[in-house]
């Protein structure tokens, strides 16, 4: 199981990596490489170059600024993991980081790599869809931003030209206090995820839902919203009935289906998990108010 | 002599070279000159070959050759039958390499060398195959249908055998029974996933014309008998030779294409070739097992005494016959399970498919057979509403039942005794941990939780016979040199052999070293399978080291002239007792090896050594029973274990810490199967989980603690009173699991005959139960 | 033989096990078999090669890596650590070693390079992990022989040797 | 994998026949396909290319039309193509039809496609495998309809290029849509 002969290019900046991108057919990037790899030597993708982002310091930072979160595509899961910024300021992207892969992966996996590889079941996707985040691309013709609204064209195709690099990513933060949760059922601890749902909520000073946010990974081919199920929720009060209602919502997403998990399996789990994830959320709002 | 290492958990003598990255694996062997291979395997499950085209991959770069099998010569030279059998209908082995047809995904067609595996690997894609696809048999219910495609073309139909295991009168045991239950129970294949690929390295020396074969193999000698008639060879001139073998679990049991195709290339090319299986090839080429659907009868008491069964199994022994009837025919040995039947009445017909081979996967037919009882036990107990414990209590042969004649009779007619055991004890004692259990399900299911307790019993047959044998002798500088057949594949051979030679030579285990599995080093082997080296092996070299003692004594008492009642054997050194004379080993090896000029002593053959091999003329049966706690999720189906016990009858503990890591590594594979491995194909034979992302093993956060209780009820039957380990704790597990399951799913009244179990499936039968 | 040319290879240095080594790769190997085949480091073992059963772990600065899934030219400049690096130079066991061994944390022995490089680099990370901490941390490595338990049980005992307890 | 799918063009049968058996003509129709190489007037080497996420795949093979009855108006194009850097084999069998419509002539495709090799054997690939086949041969369908209408005369109707890769992120995001709108029986509740 070996992959397929490649070249191999490791620019040091990200002008040297736009200019690389552009004269290279069929070329492929390398970030992390846990998903590429793997696809590298069961021989699934065949390039004829790899660009290898690794040695681009500029892409590595994860920071704070006017009230967003900006990540470095070539951050490393197990540096946002263990970060104390993240774990202040949103804590949930290190409970999702738990399910992402294992020690070993984490330790080389990217959350710019997790993004363009857009695998349907990824994690990382889903908290910035929790976040409205906007991607920050490069390209020779200049830099542009794309929301995670728009970021999926289809089943594993980011919104990026050939020619064009993901850069960094900016998380905006919830002003208000807030609980959170991030929920998911794998087969096992590590696993792509069968459904996997994160959520943000935030309670007014008489304790009805004032904001809320869900996002579910595993269920589509993209991260989705429950837009109108967090719509909903403004101004209710935070009960099991509450929870049972948007778990309804849930439940009636299309969803993908596979060799071995129906699209039924995927609504019910969609369904339970909205549905713990609000509650935990809540409860967890209830502290910060 | 007071056994110092036989019973205590002494650590490994196989393990510091292991554990500093100094293990020598198959892939670790790098011979001057060696060439890597790749193979192009089949993409379809059945298909005529209409042409092969190996041309463009000739010219790559870095390959050496790329043959097809009439490049090879072993066109219309299938493979030898391993174990023939008059009930075999249609003899099916496979060829080497496929030239008209092949049968199933990953069948082998053409060996590319070349320089190293990845261009290897480069010119196999542009190998071009031109198929013409024919109509897969992949539905194990339907392949005995008469309109069933064949599997293949050509065939009268899909039936290898049919196997019949039988005694009492069942028709009367039924008409009587106050109870009968019937259950179609379904078992689905899983692989073998050692985590050490297959590997064969071929290399044939070419002044001597000697070939030696190095095989990631469970039967170095197996594969030997095998290789040299089908290359018209002597056995002398072929040496097999298993390395380091990075667990077996049964399918490294039997001989396979690469073995053949390697040896033949390596003597057409005159270069040393390797190949290793790599894992996508894993999860197509190296044989699977458990699929079985059994349509069965259980006939019971008032009391839920189980009284008979009856019934058919269809057994899937995909698309060859690599191991001739030895999987369906484990399936018949492992009746009447513990219980003390009346009457058995069980027909099974063995099917082809066009799916991977099957031959055993731990445990064989076993697991299969537990899986059924068990079922049919917990059956009987939900309809009596009786506890499960009850209808095994009822059922079970007692122990002062022992010897028990079962009914049911060996492959040369004579009746199965079982020869040892104490079913009741294991079941007490492992039941007694989990009193509190009832009590606790009714609180959890207040909340809302689901907890469940399963149970499982089991016996198993081992000691396979015919032989196992073993050379002990004792060096000129005091060691001691352990040579035997029987390999190992991380049980700890070399530690339990190492114990009882050091224990009869009164020597410490640091100066006992043992060479196994090399044809070159010992005659006669038969391999490690069914649980038997332990028992064979083992007592093979009680045998050879009690007579190298005997010999010790008999020269130590005329060179200290003493009588050999007063002689005691410690550290080395044979003792008068009570004097400070003595001798060492190591003076009476060097006596006994010789010196010109000067004769041994009369009556005694040369050397400080001793052969012998022990023979299994009958079995020894392995027992125990399995209770696991778990908690259902029945919002998702998911399930976690939460507590698991074993209590186990192997014998002699041997060494207790080696033996419960036989257990627990067992059950975590018999979990597996029960919840997590499952080999999907489609409807047309492309096997859908072919990574370990898609078929998945267990790992360290879904296995709780085992907890292990022994039991030991020495058998009779060999001079060290062990039984075999290697795959009780798989046996019940499935079985015990699902148990667990159902019985956290009561409130449901979900009844569970299948296995594996995934979560979505259990929340489809949560749904299925509700409405009904 | 043919006349195509030669496959495209790089030159890489770097230090394995505390020692400066150079090679010359294609592209394509990966860190695995570089280990393996360039180094002759053969104790790291290749399972899967598709970065699920962490076998092929090894320390790469300091991090547990999949070598498999890592490309021998991107360890250009790294510092790797392989089970061969972790028993002093007087053949003296890492605390770790001396566990698997006293709780026959290994059988076959084919998964244990992976098992010791994880709980090498995770113990030196987290040594106050507790059970759960440690199932997780290997929840990466396949074993098919031990079910788990007695590597926990080593891990455990190895920790509190690591602390310079008892 | 089976895929049926049917259409009425505005011409009679007789008419419409003819330009259903012109397989230069249709070829194009598949998306991502193209003829490179015509060994007789039934007989074509081609090539295919399909994109799915990252893996992009490109078949080299041959189409023959076989089994035509004039009479009934039926017959068959039985494709099969191997994947150029050994991912796998495709093979189709696609069964025209033409009947009578009070519009003119009903034309029906029955399709059964298969695949084997590496690219089948992803089972998380699987869902969006059939649903992206199902995809390119419901295109496949319009792109024939309006060859076939263009060439009744019907204005306004583009015909497709030959050659022209598959239709990309268009495509595929058809296909997504197709693989997140399914309905399912088995909806519990």
């Amino acid at each position: 199981m070996k992959p397929a002969p490649f070249a191999y290019h490791r620019p040091n900046t990200i002008n040297d990596l736009v200019a690389l991108v552009a004269s290279c057919e069929n070329a492929k990037l390398i970030a992390g490489g846990q998903s590429l790899v793997p696809m590298l030597n069961m021989r699934y993708v065949i390039p004829d170059h790899v660009i290898d982002l690794n040695r681009i310091e500029s892409l590595n930072f994860i920071r704070e600024n006017n009230g967003a979160i900006e990540i470095g595509a070539m951050t490393r899961q197990c540096e946002i993991e263990h970060d104390q910024l993240i774990a202040r300021r949103a804590p949930i992207l290190q409970d999702a980081l738990r399910h992402v892969g294992h020690l070993q992966t984490r330790s080389r996996g990217t959350i710019g790599g997790s993004l363009c590889h857009l695998d349907p079941a990824a994690e990382l996707p889903g908290i910035a869809a929790l976040y409205d985040a906007t991607l920050h691309i490069a390209g020779p013709r200049g830099t542009r931003e794309v929301n995670i609204a728009d970021w999926s064209l289809g089943y594993m195709t980011p919104a990026l030209e050939p020619d064009e690099v993901l850069t960094h990513i900016t998380f905006p933060l919830w002003k208000e206090p807030h609980g959170h949760a991030f929920l998911e059922i794998a087969r096992r601890l590590g696993d792509f995820a069968i459904v996997g749902v994160g959520c943000l909520l935030a309670l007014d000073r008489n304790g009805a839902i004032a904001r809320a946010a869900i996002s579910l990974v595993g269920v589509s081919t993209a991260p989705v919203r429950l837009s109108d199920t967090e719509a909903a929720l403004i101004g209710q009060k935070p009960t099991e009935s509450t929870f049972k209602a948007a778990a309804e919502h849930a439940r009636t997403i299309e969803c993908l289906e596979d060799a071995q998990i129906s699209a039924s399996y995927r609504q019910r789990l969609a369904g339970v998990l909205v549905a713990r994830a609000l509650k935990l959320a809540s409860a967890r709002a209830e502290i910060t108010k | 002599m007071g056994a110092r290492y036989f019973g205590a958990s002494v650590p490994r003598i196989e393990d510091p070279g292991l554990l500093t990255g100094r293990g020598r694996y198959l892939d670790d062997i790098k011979l001057p000159g060696m060439a890597e291979a790749a193979f192009v395997r089949s993409v379809h499950a059945h298909a005529r070959i209409k042409h092969i085209d190996v041309t463009v991959a000739r010219n790559q770069p870095g390959i050496i050759a790329v043959l097809t099998a009439h490049d090879l010569g072993v066109a219309g030279k299938p493979m030898p039958q391993f174990a023939p059998s008059p009930l075999i209908k249609q003899q099916r082995t496979q060829h080497v390499l496929a030239s008209e047809a092949v049968h199933y995904v990953g069948e082998t067609i053409a060996i590319v060398v070349g320089d190293t595996r990845a261009a290897a690997e480069d010119a196999a894609a542009l190998v071009e195959v031109d198929y013409d696809p024919l109509p897969a048999v992949t539905d194990l219910r339907t392949a005995l249908d008469g309109d069933a495609p064949r599997a293949h073309e050509g065939a009268p139909d899909n039936h290898i055998a049919t196997m019949r295991t039988k005694f009492g009168d069942t028709d009367q045991v039924f008409a009587r029974a106050v109870h009968v239950f019937r259950e179609t129970i379904t078992q689905h294949r899983g692989g073998c996933h050692a985590m050490e690929c297959r590997g064969v390295i071929a290399a044939e020396d070419e002044i001597s014309g000697q070939l030696t074969v190095w095989s990631s193999t469970q039967a170095p000698y197996m594969v030997r008998r095998m290789l040299a008639p089908w290359l018209g060879l002597d056995e002398s001139r072929v040496r097999v030779i298993a390395p380091q073998v990075g667990g077996g679990f049964g399918p490294k049991g039997p001989t396979y294409p690469e073995e053949f195709a390697l040896a033949q290339t390596a003597r057409l090319l005159k270069r040393p070739i390797k190949w290793v299986e790599d894992r996508r090839e894993h999860f197509v080429a190296t044989t699977q097992q458990r699929d079985q659907i059994w349509d069965v009868e259980v006939a019971a008491d008032a009391n839920g005494r189980m009284l008979g069964v009856r019934g058919r199994c269809l057994h899937d022994n995909g698309a060859y016959l690599p191991y001739g009837l030895i999987l369906p025919g484990t399936t018949m040995a492992s009746f009447p399970g513990p219980y003390a039947l009346e009457a058995l009445d069980i027909t099974l017909d063995a099917a082809f498919t066009n799916l991977t081979p099957t031959t055993p996967v731990r445990g064989a037919g076993r697991p299969n057979v537990a899986f059924m009882l068990e079922r049919l036990a917990d059956r009987i107990a939900r309809e009596l509403k009786i506890d499960r414990a009850d209808v095994r209590r009822r059922s079970f042969v007692r122990k002062d039942q022992f010897p028990y004649a079962t009914g049911t009779k060996a492959r040369d007619g004579s009746p199965i005794v079982f020869d040892s055991g104490d079913f009741h004890s294991c079941l007490e004692s492992a039941v007694e941990r989990f009193s509190d259990f009832r009590s606790r399900q009714e609180e959890a299911r207040k909340e809302g939780r689901y907890l469940g307790l399963g149970i499982a019993s089991y016996i198993e047959d081992t000691g396979l016979a015919p032989f196992e044998g073993a050379t002990v002798k004792v060096q000129p500088n005091g060691k001691v040199l352990v040579l035997t057949g029987a390999a190992g594949q991380g049980q700890g051979h070399h530690t339990v052999f190492a114990q009882i030679a050091a224990d009869l030579l009164g020597v410490p285990i640091e100066d006992v070293s043992v060479v196994s599995g090399d044809t070159g080093s010992f005659p006669h082997g038969i391999g490690t399978v069914g649980s038997r080296v332990a028992v064979l092996g083992g007592s093979s070299v009680h045998m050879a080291a009690t007579r190298v003692r005997e010999k010790a004594l008999k020269l130590a008492s005329e060179m200290l002239e003493a009588a050999e009642a007063d002689l005691v054997i410690e550290s080395g050194r044979v003792h008068v007792a009570g004097t400070d004379r003595s001798i060492g080993l190591a003076d009476l090896a060097l006596r006994l090896d010789g010196v010109a000029g000067l004769p041994l002593p009369r009556e005694t053959e040369p050397g400080l050594g001793a052969t012998a091999y022990f023979e299994g003329r009958a079995l020894t049966f392995a027992s125990g029973t399995n209770l696991a706690e778990v908690e259902v999720d029945v919002e998702t189906g998911t399930v976690k274990i939460l507590r698991y016990v074993v209590a186990h009858d192997c014998g002699r503990l041997i060494n207790p810490m080696l033996v419960d890591g036989q257990i627990r590594g067992g059950v975590v594979h018999g979990i597996g199967n029960a919840l997590f491995e499952r080999m999907i194909y489609d409807d047309s034979g492309q096997p859908v989980t072919t990574n370990y992302g898609e078929y998945l093993l267990p790992t360290a956060t879904e296995i709780p603690r085992i907890e292990i209780i022994h039991i030991e009820t020495p058998s009779p039957l060999n001079p060290i009173g062990v039984k075999g380990a290697g795959e009780g704790g798989t046996i019940p597990a499935a079985a015990c699991i699902i148990s667990a399951i159902e019985d956290a799913l009561t409130p449901f009244n979900v009844c569970i005959a299948e296995h594996p179990l995934s979560p979505e499936r259990i929340a489809d039968l949560i749904d299925g139960a509700k409405a009904t | 033989m043919t006349e195509q040319t030669a496959p495209m290879r790089e030159r890489i240095t770097l230090t394995v096990n505390g020692t400066s080594v150079e090679g010359l790769v294609e592209p394509r190997q990966h860190l695995g078999d570089f280990l393996r085949q360039n180094l002759g480091l053969t104790g790291t073992h290749l399972g899967c090669e598709h970065g699920v059963c962490g076998a092929c772990t090894v320390i790469v600065d300091g991090h547990p890596i999949r070598s498999c899934l890592m490309l021998a030219v991107q360890a250009d400049g790294a510092n790797v650590t392989t089970v061969e690096g972790m028993a002093k130079a007087d053949g003296t066991l890492h605390p770790l070693q001396a566990a698997f061994r006293a709780h026959h944390g290994l059988q076959c022995g084919f998964c244990t390079p992976g098992m010791l490089t994880t709980l090498h680099a995770f113990l030196s990370a987290n040594p106050n992990a507790d059970e759960s901490a440690i199932r997780e941390a290997i929840s990466g490595n396949l074993c098919r022989c031990t079910g788990y338990e007695s590597i926990v049980d080593a891990a455990l005992a190895a920790a509190r040797i690591m602390q310079g307890g008892a | 994998m089976k895929f049926d799918n049917s259409f009425v063009v505005p011409i009679p049968p007789a008419e419409a026949w003819p330009l259903l058996l012109d397989v230069p003509t249709i070829a194009p129709c598949l998306p991502g396909a193209q003829i490179t190489e015509v060994l007789n007037p039934r007989k074509f080497k081609g090539r295919a290319s399909v994109k799915i996420g990252p893996v992009q795949l490109n078949f080299d093979g041959e189409a023959e039309i076989v089994d035509v009855d004039d009479q009934a108006m039926t017959a068959r194009v039985v494709a099969k193509g191997n994947e150029k850097k050994g991912r796998g084999n495709a093979s189709a069998t696609a069964s025209f039809s033409l009947a009578p419509d009070p519009a003119g002539a009903k034309i029906t495709v029955e399709t059964e496609l298969s695949l084997v090799g590496s690219i089948a054997q992803y089972g998380r690939g699987v869902g969006l495998i059939k649903d992206i086949s199902n995809q390119l041969i419901t295109q496949f369908a319009k792109n024939l309809e309006s060859v076939i209408r263009t060439a009744a005369g019907e204005a306004g109707v583009e015909a497709p290029v030959a050659g022209k890769p598959i239709s990309g992120l268009g495509l595929l995001g058809g296909a997504i849509k197709a693989a997140v709108t399914r309905k399912f029986s088995n909806n519990p509740s």
